[in-house]
């Protein structure tokens, strides 16, 4: 079962995690992306390409059980205004297996921070905006799935 | 080939052009992603300096990634943005 | 931080991964691993040695937390009586980026697994109790994890 | 070597011992861990039976691990267990 939201709500990893396991399985792996305080940001803004990033994230998620035994996929990712401290996105899988269920979740980060369109604006503390710079590791942590 | 194409801008790209899409006329001659970019970055200095680099822009052709050299082909939505940092 | 917990009490992972999260980071990795029903299983009981398991557990998060640049490290075991899709385990990890937090948790797990003095006992839905046996797939993750 | 020993069992040593804890006197000889399951072992067929092969067996002298070579020392407390299955 895959489950993709996309918008402005907040989501609830209890919640979440309780559907992905009840799919079955037993093992049950989930990751948690918030907004970082790096000392002087104010607040960020997530903008989308809102016809794409359902159908992008769908694509992830189906690479993903189609590689590991999974029960269930759920990605839940925020878009618009937000604060220090906020959630982001949460992915969460469900297998039999904890190494599946874990090593799917990081993939799944790892494809979502280089495909998915979604781009971070961040305003500081002193007022100025600034978009975020694509990062050389997150292109080489989403590379090293390729085989 | 001629016809039309939406062509829709994301992040500071948007920000920089003032848009967030139009609509343009596909002439003779243009059949790539990359002839598209090569068109924008003609139409003068401000779309010459968001345009010219290919390599910090990302394009997806009807929601699909695609590269410069990619036909347009019978698609109708060209994005064009710089490279995504969500998560 | 290092927060252990062993004991037959259940474990709400909103409320442990949201207490991970206050200690800063913004990149929170979390595992639950639950009673898997494998057809004829009525219910699971759980062993541990008391003078040991906590200090087995808190040298896998101290091994987790010089390893990793992690902000906390939660470490949920349950012992006694459980059910059919009731929560054994939970590992919550939070860091400053999802690398460290989801390796260290996929760490601290396969740790758990071959280290932690917790043993399971199972009775079939026929009455019969079997105890479980070492997997060679356990021991080869957590070997993995030696340099 | 002289003084006394509490050996602690666990999971199916426990249940098929019958008894979860015993004091044993350390005679002279016994120097290490595979000292004392040499000793459990001669007991008779039944403690021959589980402590025979010590590869099916993990050893915790006061909570840490050790192997049928780690010497007693001054330790207060062995645990015999089978490996474990948490998690």
């Amino acid at each position: 079962m895959i489950k993709i939201v996309v918008g402005p709500d907040d989501f609830d990893i209890g919640v979440e995690t309780q559907q992905v396991a009840g799919q079955g399985g037993g093992a049950i792996a989930s990751f948690v992306g918030q907004v970082r305080d790096d000392g002087n940001l104010a607040s960020l803004e997530l903008e989308h390409y809102p016809a794409m990033t359902q159908k992008a994230l769908r694509q992830i998620a189906e690479t993903a059980l189609s590689e590991w035994a999974l029960h269930a996929v759920t990605i839940v990712h925020r878009v618009g205004k937000l604060a220090v401290g906020d959630n982001i996105v949460l992915v969460v899988t469900g297998s039999d297996h904890r190494g599946a269920a874990i090593e799917s979740c990081s993939f799944i980060m790892d494809r979502l921070k280089t495909v998915a369109p979604f781009w971070k604006k961040e305003t500081g503390t002193d007022g100025t905006t600034k978009w975020i710079e694509e990062r050389e590791s997150d292109v080489a942590a989403s590379e090293k799935w390729q085989k | 080939m001629t016809g039309s194409l939406n062509i829709i801008y994301f992040a500071w790209v948007r920000e920089r052009l003032g848009i967030d899409q139009e609509q343009i006329a596909l002439a003779d001659g243009i059949e790539t992603i990359g002839d598209i970019v090569a068109m924008l970055s003609d139409r003068g200095a401000d779309y010459a300096d968001i345009f010219s680099d290919v390599g910090k822009l990302r394009f997806a052709l009807d929601q699909d990634y695609g590269l410069p050299a990619t036909p347009i082909g019978a698609a109708r939505e060209l994005a064009i943005f710089p490279p995504v940092t969500g998560g």
